[in-house]
This record gives structure tokens, C-alpha cells and sequence, in this order.
């Protein structure tokens, strides 16, 4: 394991303290507990939107701190929710008096502690409402089982539920627009290599040099299965087939697609990727009409890409275009 | 012996045999994780256990209730994932009904107490590859040994004797709740690592009844 | 070698067509001969600003190309420089009645190319001139070398000499910003891993387990030496020192902070090199008053980072600070 | 045969068989370059003589310098990176002078134009490690084979084998041009891909020479 850090142990505040001061214009970085807020604060009378999770997939969340997107990020131990108390702490620090809403992706553990944040903060009056992301197509849904992983579509879900925060929605609505991108966005992942956790010291799993691993998540958890090493077009329509099933798409709607690299991919193979896709999708009748293409959901240094399509209409396209300023998402501003 | 009951003493050297052996145990509770999980279990569970210890350095606790009272709390803020909430939830509810010493009945209640929280949380049920695996059989054997006269150490003997076997069961099983889900069919053939770090903590509770009991 | 792409003798033109339909409103991709200009063409007016070289270090140049930064960009094959021919057509698509600029980076092949495309374009009456970037420390520097490398420093010329070029500054004086932060910037790198180029199929060079290569280039070329794995704050001070002893720069000055990532290392370690980074600096009394985090110009999927210092003025303040609308880089737009 | 001249079909020939050896080579030369620069010197001199021979295919040429013509515009068209430009001087300068057929003096005369091109564009002297390395003993031994009355097939072996040399004179050599004097010292203990893919040029024309002198 070869990484540019020092204590693994130390990894995530070392981190989050530089990311603080390369971003003094747009966040505050909390050390104890351990949480991203705007700077400036809440926004008053704004709906305040928190989302969190396990680190090691930056730049999510904190990344997406800023006006038209988040309020505050709660990044938690490298790939493990964070506990209650942060959630909290950053559900306090985003409300502006409007009730804030949790985005959650969909995992035991962060279901479970953004719960728990929940429960506290309504015990000091503020309003909270939680919406789950599980976009992964890769995983088998099911009124029994843990359900769907929340993958790339979450930062889907942050652009669009922020922007209309923004544009001053109350929190009913806001949770209504968030589930509208949830209703209709999937994702599929495909990993080329492992990553490797610090603590751990060993990739997450095993690969030979001519096989990768088809509905990975983020979390460099094993995908589905492997496959033989295949050509990028090859890759792509494996990833694009189940997601366009499952979103029962047809000719003539518009799509954002959204080709997320695992954070090792060099951003030529994401566009490489993304070229077929967009041809696929053509082929389809379907129009791309927006596109987001590039490292916003990663797994350390996985090598690998995820494919996302949202389907849009005419309001998710304008909250999609309104002005985001974030360290990692910016346009209009 | 078989009369003895468990008190404030028992639960702190539970606590601190729980604390040594979850780290003795970090390197493999990460790999059954990293083989069907993130890889993170022990990393959490060494975290979580070793801010107990701190926190139960300085403490002078008047019952078992408490010291389970404090594990509870530091756990779930400091462990985080799936399994911080969880033993959290465990840790507290088995608090509950803890503020005096335990005889046999009283640590079957304390572990039924606990298994009903990690359901409750979880809403996971036997036989899909979680903790529940290990928990629910250990919850029954205490319960069992209780009813059929045992003393406080026989029953959580009986309770991690059973643990342990609940965890191995858990290898052919293939998963429907937590991370394991996500792969399927190819979870089968791998232990779940929170049936076993719950096996490991079952463990050092009978080791500390035992050594108490041998030392009374 | 697992990349996602075909036929390793088509990743430049599949990735740029991909490129190409996901920035429709910023760029447009011309096949033969390759090169990307900005949709809209030549602004009337304005000093036209061009780059190019080799691919894989992407996003570098196409990425930046836009409004504030590059009329036009010249993806050459793998590593390799562009003919002259792309680069004419090239300059042809920026000029805009007040001449044109290259911007090269010192490599023998791009300072070659480059000048014999402006003799074919002095012939096609368009004027151009060129200025050098070189601000690899890891090389010394000499009259009888081929000199430094330009490395991570020309996204700061593209960017802040495209902000000039932008306010109406004529050719000359777009010529003495461009030289002026040239002057200024210098930068060192790591690698923690080789890359591997498509068409070679091995890595670029060999490196044990618990060795790094310091002082390497874009190319992934070896670097000056080889020393053994260290900590992320002792090789952070190994690529500072250089860079700043170079620069003679002193406490009280103002600085941009730039930490560039080769491509395959997680944004939260170059964020942890920043933080460590922002300390040596204001150790020394210098005062970072801009930052600039992430793979903005990278070797595939080498792992390793870059540290490139740019000495502020008031000028080069604002002009770094101006709206910028490009693919890869914006802000105010 | 010291009589015979080099005229179009040598050319051609030349230009064929380089075209072949720089295939046969380019992992070598890749190799070469992965040691010292960044392993495209192969691919870029392959794709480079591809273009030509296509290039070539259709077209009749009617004096060596139209052959070398074409190699250079051709060369400055799609090789790209430094040798690109480099070869592309080389072999437009080498046209220059060849408008006829060849003999001893006039081989030594278009290799020198050659070097001459080489050394204006990309301002390397010998002993940087660069292909004038092996250019310049080339158009020495042309030079003094046609002062010493050699033909101009023994001309142009003399160079191949002088050029030869001088690819593995550079083995030992710090460069101090090009992408090699980035490594400084470290360059030394590795050929020159440049210079060894001159070398493998100057050869296939010497053997196209030979096969013609055989031939006559
Ligand atoms: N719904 C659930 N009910 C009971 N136990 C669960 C549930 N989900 C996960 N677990 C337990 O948690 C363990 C994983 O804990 P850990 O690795 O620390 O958290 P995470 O899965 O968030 O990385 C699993 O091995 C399993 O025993
Ligand atoms: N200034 C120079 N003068 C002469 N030859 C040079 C010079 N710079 C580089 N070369 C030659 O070019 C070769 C490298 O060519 P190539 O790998 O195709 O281009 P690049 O270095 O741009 O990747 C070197 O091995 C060397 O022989
Ligand atoms: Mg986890
Ligand atoms: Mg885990
Ligand atoms: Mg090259
Ligand atoms: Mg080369």
C-alpha cells in the first residue's frame, strides 16, 4: 500500500483540515465533533440540507458544500457512517429555521445513525425530514433484503434538492423534488482494480489481471461478479442495459448522464466511456440533453467508472442548470 | 458457585477482556469484512472499544447496568457504521433491566433485552447472515439454562457456547440484510464478521464469569 | 495494463468525441486534423490563446478551453507531441484579428511543433508569438540543456493569461502576463506509481513496494532519484523546498497554492498534502491568499502529486480571480 | 559495382525496408524510450513509416529527393513529439541534394544535409545523446569513403556501420537534450532511442543498396 498520508489513523482529519484551508470562501471545517459547514452559516429561512457518510469517496459530501447544494457534510471514518453526534452537531449548524433534510444513501449504517440524528435534533426543535437514496440497479431490490445502495445518484440528488432549497422551496417540497431525482435515476458501477483502505492496509478485494467486477459500490466492496477483461463499449452497454431497464425509459425523454470515475480512472476513459454511452442512449431515441462527466463519487484510488442516467423533465433540467458554488460543483457564480 | 450472581466487578472485567480481544481480533475482523463488507469491522470495533476503556478508566460505576450504561454510549459515538447503532441499541436496552446484580434469569433477560434491540434497529431476522445469527441462540440457551436451574455463569457460558456456534452458522448462509446483501449468492461460504465479534464479546463475558467464579 | 477503452490506438478520437458531446456548449471537437476549438469561434478582437500537446494528462489542454482561458487546444497522440498541421488549423480557428498566442510547454517535441505551425500560420498572415513554460524544479536548469520541463504551472498561464487576453489586453501585453507568472511559478512532483501508456502496455518504470520516484514529469518519465516511501509530510517538504528556494521568495509575499494530482490519487490525500503544504509555507511567513486543489493535470493513472507555488501580485490576483467558463474550470460564469 | 550509382529504386527499396525494420523494432524502441523518456519512440516511428508507405504506394517518383520528399513531409505529418520534426528536417534536407542519382560523394553530401538539419532544429551537438550521435559519425564515414574512392553502396554501408557505432557510443553518454537530460545522470547505461532507430535507418538503406549492387 502506497499512499500520500501519514498516520492512517489521522487520514481524515489531516485531510478535511487542508481541504478547510484550500476553502476558506466556502466552508468551515468543525474538528470535534468532525463536520463540514457553509461559511457565513445557515442561510436564514432557507431549508437546510445535511448529507454524510463514510470518507474516502471525495470529493461527496463535503465537496458539496455551498450555496445550491449543501448546507453541511458529516464525513465519517474512512468507508464507515458517522455517529449520531456530528449528524447532529451539522443538523444544528444547516438550520436556518425552515427544518433541514437529510440525504441518506442507503446503508445500514448511515440509515441507522442519521436515525438516531434525527430523533436528537427533534428533541431540540428542529425539523427534520430524511430522504434515501439507492440508485444502484446493481443490487436486487427487496421489500426483505437491505435494499439498494445509494451510489452516484446522490450527487444528483444534492445538486437538485439544494437548487431548489435555493430557490426557497419549504421542506415538504424539497423532500418532494429529492424524491422525484430519486424516483428516477439509477446507477451501475464497474471496477478494473481494488482500492485499499489505510487502516486496513490490503485492497478490498481480489482481482486477476484479466477480470473486473461488474455492480460494485463505493465502498470497495466485491460487485456481482466478474467478468473477463472486455472492451470500453463492451463495459459500458453491461452498465447501461440493466440501468435503462430499470428506469423504464423509452424513445423521445431527455436524460442527464452522468459518467463517474472511481477516482484511479484517468478522465480520458471516463470520456471514452461516456462516448459510447451517448451513443447507445441516441440509438435509443433518447436525448441527452445535460452531462456530467468526470471523479464526484470515488472509492480512494479504485480504478473503475459508474454510469448514471436521470430521467428529466422541465423542472429538474432548471434546477439542474441554477448556480451551484461549491468547491467541487460550481457554475453561475 | 453455581449460585453466584454477576456484579459491577464481572461487568468491568467483561468489558476489559471484550476491549482485549476485539483488538487481539482487529486483523480478522477486518478481513471477514473486507471479504463480503467494506473491511472496516474490526477498525470500528478496536475504535469503539478502546474509547470504552478510556472512558471506564477514571468511572466508578454502582452496577453492571452502568458500565453496560456507559459502553452503550461511548459505542454508539464512536464506532459509527452499522455496528456502532447496533451494539449501541444492544448495550442499552441490556442496561436497562441491569441495576442490580444478575443471577441466571437475569442474564438471559439482559441478553434477550439486547438481541430485541439489535432487531429492533436492524429489523434483521435469523438466518440473514447478521449478528441476529449469533445474538438470538445465545439469548435462548441463557434462557434455557436459567429455566432449567443453572447459575449466572452457567447461563452466559451457555450464551457464548452458543454465540459461537450461531457465528459459525452464519458461513453458508447468504445474506439479505447489511452490507453482505449487495453481493448475493457469492456471500455464502463467508463468516459474518458481526455474528463473530458478537461471539468474541459473549466469550470474554463467560470468561469473566468463570474467572470470577473461580476466584470466589 | 486494464484500461477502459477499446482499441489502444483509438483513445485520443474516441475520448475527445466523448468530450466533444458532453460540452457541446462549451467546445467543438474537429476531427481531422484533431483539435478542439471553442463553440462560438474566434472572438472578434481578441488575442487568441492556444496549447496543446500530447494527451494523457487530461484535463490539460482541451479541459480549458473556453471563455477566460483557451480558444483552442491540441490533443497530440499518447505522450506525444502534435504536427504542425492541428496546430495551424489550430491557431486558425483562434485567431481573432488580433493574433495569436502559443502556449508551449518545454519539451523538444512541443517547442518544434509549435514553431514550425506559427511559421505555416506568419504565412497565412496571422501573427504569433509563444512563450515557454518550464517550471519543473526537478530539473536544473541550464544554457546548454534542454532546460526545465513546464509541468503543473501552465494551468496557471493558460488560466491567468487567458483572463488577460479577455479584458482586451493586445498580444504583447498578453505575452508579459504569460511570462510574468512563467517567471514566478515553479513546481516539483512525485509519483507513487508508474503509468501505463495504451500503446506501450507496461508501466513507464519500475518502482518496489516502498519506493517513490521524486521529481518526475508529465510523461511518466522516471524521475531525478528514487528514495523510499515516506510519510506524506516529509515528501510534501521534499517538493517545497526546491519550489521555493528557486522562487527566492520571502516572507510577507503572497502565494498561490496549487496541489495537482497525477490522476490515480484520491483527492483527500492531495487535500492532506495542501493542509501539511499550507503549513511549511505560513511557517515561512508567507501568506496563501489562492488555492487550487485536484487533477488538473495528470499522467493516466499514475499515482502522485505535484506541489507548484505561483508568486501573487495585485494582477495576477485578479486575473486568476476573473470569470472562467470551461470545461474542466470555472467559476463566475 | 564501387561504380554504381543509388538511384530511384534504391530509394524506394530504402524507404520499404525502413518502413519494415521500424515495425520489427517498435517494441524495442518503445523499450528504449520507457528507459529514458516515455516510451513512444517506437510507436511514433511506426506510425510514422505506416503513413509513408501509404503514402508511397500510388505515387512514382521520379528521383531519390522526390522519395525522401515525401518520407518528409510525410514523417513531419504524423509522427509528432521530437523526432518528427527532427526526421522530417532530416529527410527534407537529404531531398534537397538528391534530385539525381547517387554516388560516393553524393551520399556523403546528402547525409551531411541531413545532420545539418538535425543539429538546426533541434540544436543537440554530439555527445548529448541524440540521434546526431549517430548521424554524424555517418556522414563522417560517407565522407571519407568517398575521399578514399569508394562506391556509393560502400559509401552508404560505411555510414550504416559508422551510425551503428555511434547508436552504441551512447550508451554510456549523459544526456543533455531531449527527454532523456530530465534523468541527468540516470540517463547513463541506456541507448538512445533515437539514435538506435537512425541506425536501423542507415542500415536498411545500406542493404537496399547492396541488394541493388548485388542485383546490377
Ligand atoms: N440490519 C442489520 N441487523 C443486524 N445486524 C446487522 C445489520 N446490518 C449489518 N449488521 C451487522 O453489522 C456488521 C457490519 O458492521 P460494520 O462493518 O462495523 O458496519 P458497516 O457494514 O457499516 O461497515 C455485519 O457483519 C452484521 O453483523
Ligand atoms: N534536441 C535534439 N536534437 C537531436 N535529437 C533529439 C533532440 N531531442 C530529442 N532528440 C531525439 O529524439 C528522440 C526521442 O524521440 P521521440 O521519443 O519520438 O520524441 P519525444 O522525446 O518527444 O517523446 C531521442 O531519443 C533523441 O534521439
Ligand atoms: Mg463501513
Ligand atoms: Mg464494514
Ligand atoms: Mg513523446
Ligand atoms: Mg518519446
Amino acid at each position: 500500500m502506497k499512499k500520500l498520508i501519514n498516520d492512517p489513523q489521522r487520514v481524515v482529519p489531516e485531510s478535511l483540515r487542508g481541504f478547510g484551508l484550500a476553502h476558506p470562501e466556502h466552508v468551515v471545517v468543525h474538528e470535534d465533533p468532525l463536520f463540514v459547514s457553509r461559511a457565513g452559516g445557515a442561510v436564514k429561512g432557507k431549508v437546510g440540507l445535511v448529507s454524510g457518510g463514510g470518507s474516502g469517496h471525495e470529493p461527496l459530501h463535503a465537496g458539496y458544500v455551498g450555496a445550491g447544494m449543501l448546507d453541511a457534510a458529516v464525513p465519517g471514518a474512512m468507508f464507515t457512517s458517522p455517529t449520531p453526534e456530528p449528524i447532529l452537531e451539522a443538523t444544528k449548524a444547516a438550520d436556518g429555521g425552515a427544518g433541514v433534510l437529510h440525504i441518506v444513501k442507503n446503508y445500514t449504517g448511515d440509515v441507522l445513525n442519521f436515525e438516531t440524528a434525527a430523533e436528537l435534533a427533534e428533541a431540540e426543535d428542529i425539523t427534520v425530514k430524511a430522504v434515501v437514496v439507492n440508485d444502484d440497479v446493481a443490487v436486487e431490490d427487496s421489500l426483505y433484503t437491505a435494499g439498494r445502495r445509494g451510489v452516484a445518484g446522490t450527487v444528483l440528488v444534492e445538486k437538485i434538492a439544494g437548487a431548489a432549497a435555493e430557490r426557497g422551496d419549504d421542506l415538504d417540497a424539497v423532500v418532494a423534488v429529492a424524491e422525484k431525482v430519486i424516483k428516477n435515476v439509477r446507477s451501475m458501477g464497474v471496477a478494473l482494480t481494488a482500492c485499499t483502505v489505510p487502516h486496513a492496509g490490503k485492497p478490498s478485494f481480489d482481482l486477476a489481471d484479466d477480470e473486473i467486477e461488474i455492480g460494485i459500490g463505493i465502498h470497495g466492496e466485491p460487485g456481482r461478479h466478474k467478468i473477463a477483461m472486455a472492451g470500453a463499449d463492451e463495459i459500458t452497454e453491461r452498465l447501461l442495459e440493466p440501468v435503462l431497464e430499470d428506469l423504464k425509459i423509452g424513445s423521445g425523454e431527455k436524460v442527464l448522464l452522468f459518467v463517474n470515475g472511481m477516482g484511479g480512472t484517468p478522465l480520458s476513459e471516463l470520456y471514452l466511456v461516456y462516448n459510447h454511452a451517448h451513443d447507445v442512449l441516441a440509438g435509443k431515441g433518447l436525448e441527452v440533453t445535460r452531462s456530467l462527466v468526470g471523479n464526484y463519487i470515488t472509492s480512494l484510488e479504485m480504478q473503475g467508472a459508474s454510469i448514471t442516467v436521470l430521467r428529466l423533465d422541465e423542472e429538474l433540467t432548471q434546477l439542474w442548470d441554477a448556480p451551484v458554488n461549491t468547491p467541487a460543483l460550481r457554475r453561475g457564480v | 458457585m453455581s449460585a453466584a450472581t454477576l456484579g459491577t466487578a464481572w461487568a468491568l472485567d467483561w468489558i476489559a477482556r471484550a476491549t482485549k480481544v476485539v483488538s487481539e481480533n482487529r486483523i480478522e475482523l477486518i478481513e471477514l469484512d473486507r471479504a463480503i463488507g467494506d473491511g472496516d469491522h474490526g477498525e470500528n470495533m478496536d475504535r469503539g472499544f478502546t474509547a470504552v476503556a478510556a472512558k471506564l478508566a477514571g468511572a466508578e460505576p454502582a452496577s453492571p447496568g452502568e458500565v453496560l450504561k456507559t459502553v452503550a454510549t461511548t459505542l454508539m459515538s464512536t464506532v459509527g457504521g452499522a455496528a456502532g447503532p447496533l451494539y449501541g441499541t444492544a448495550f442499552l436496552r441490556a442496561a436497562k433491566g441491569a441495576d442490580g446484580d444478575l443471577d441466571a434469569a437475569g442474564v438471559a433477560t439482559m441478553l434477550e433485552a439486547a438481541l430485541e434491540g439489535i432487531r429492533a434497529r436492524g429489523k434483521a431476522d435469523t438466518g440473514e447472515k447478521t449478528m441476529v445469527d449469533a445474538w438470538t441462540p445465545a439469548a435462548v440457551a441463557a434462557r434455557e439454562a436459567a429455566e432449567a436451574g443453572a447459575g449466572a455463569v452457567q447461563a452466559i457460558r451457555a450464551a457464548a457456547d452458543a454465540a459461537v456456534e450461531g457465528s459459525e452458522a452464519t458461513i453458508p448462509m447468504i445474506a439479505t440484510k447489511g452490507r453482505a446483501s449487495y453481493l448475493g449468492e457469492r456471500s455464502a461460504g463467508h463468516r459474518d464478521p458481526g455474528a463473530q465479534s458478537s461471539a468474541l464479546l459473549l466469550v470474554a463475558a463467560a470468561e469473566a464469569a468463570e474467572a470470577a467464579g473461580a476466584g470466589a
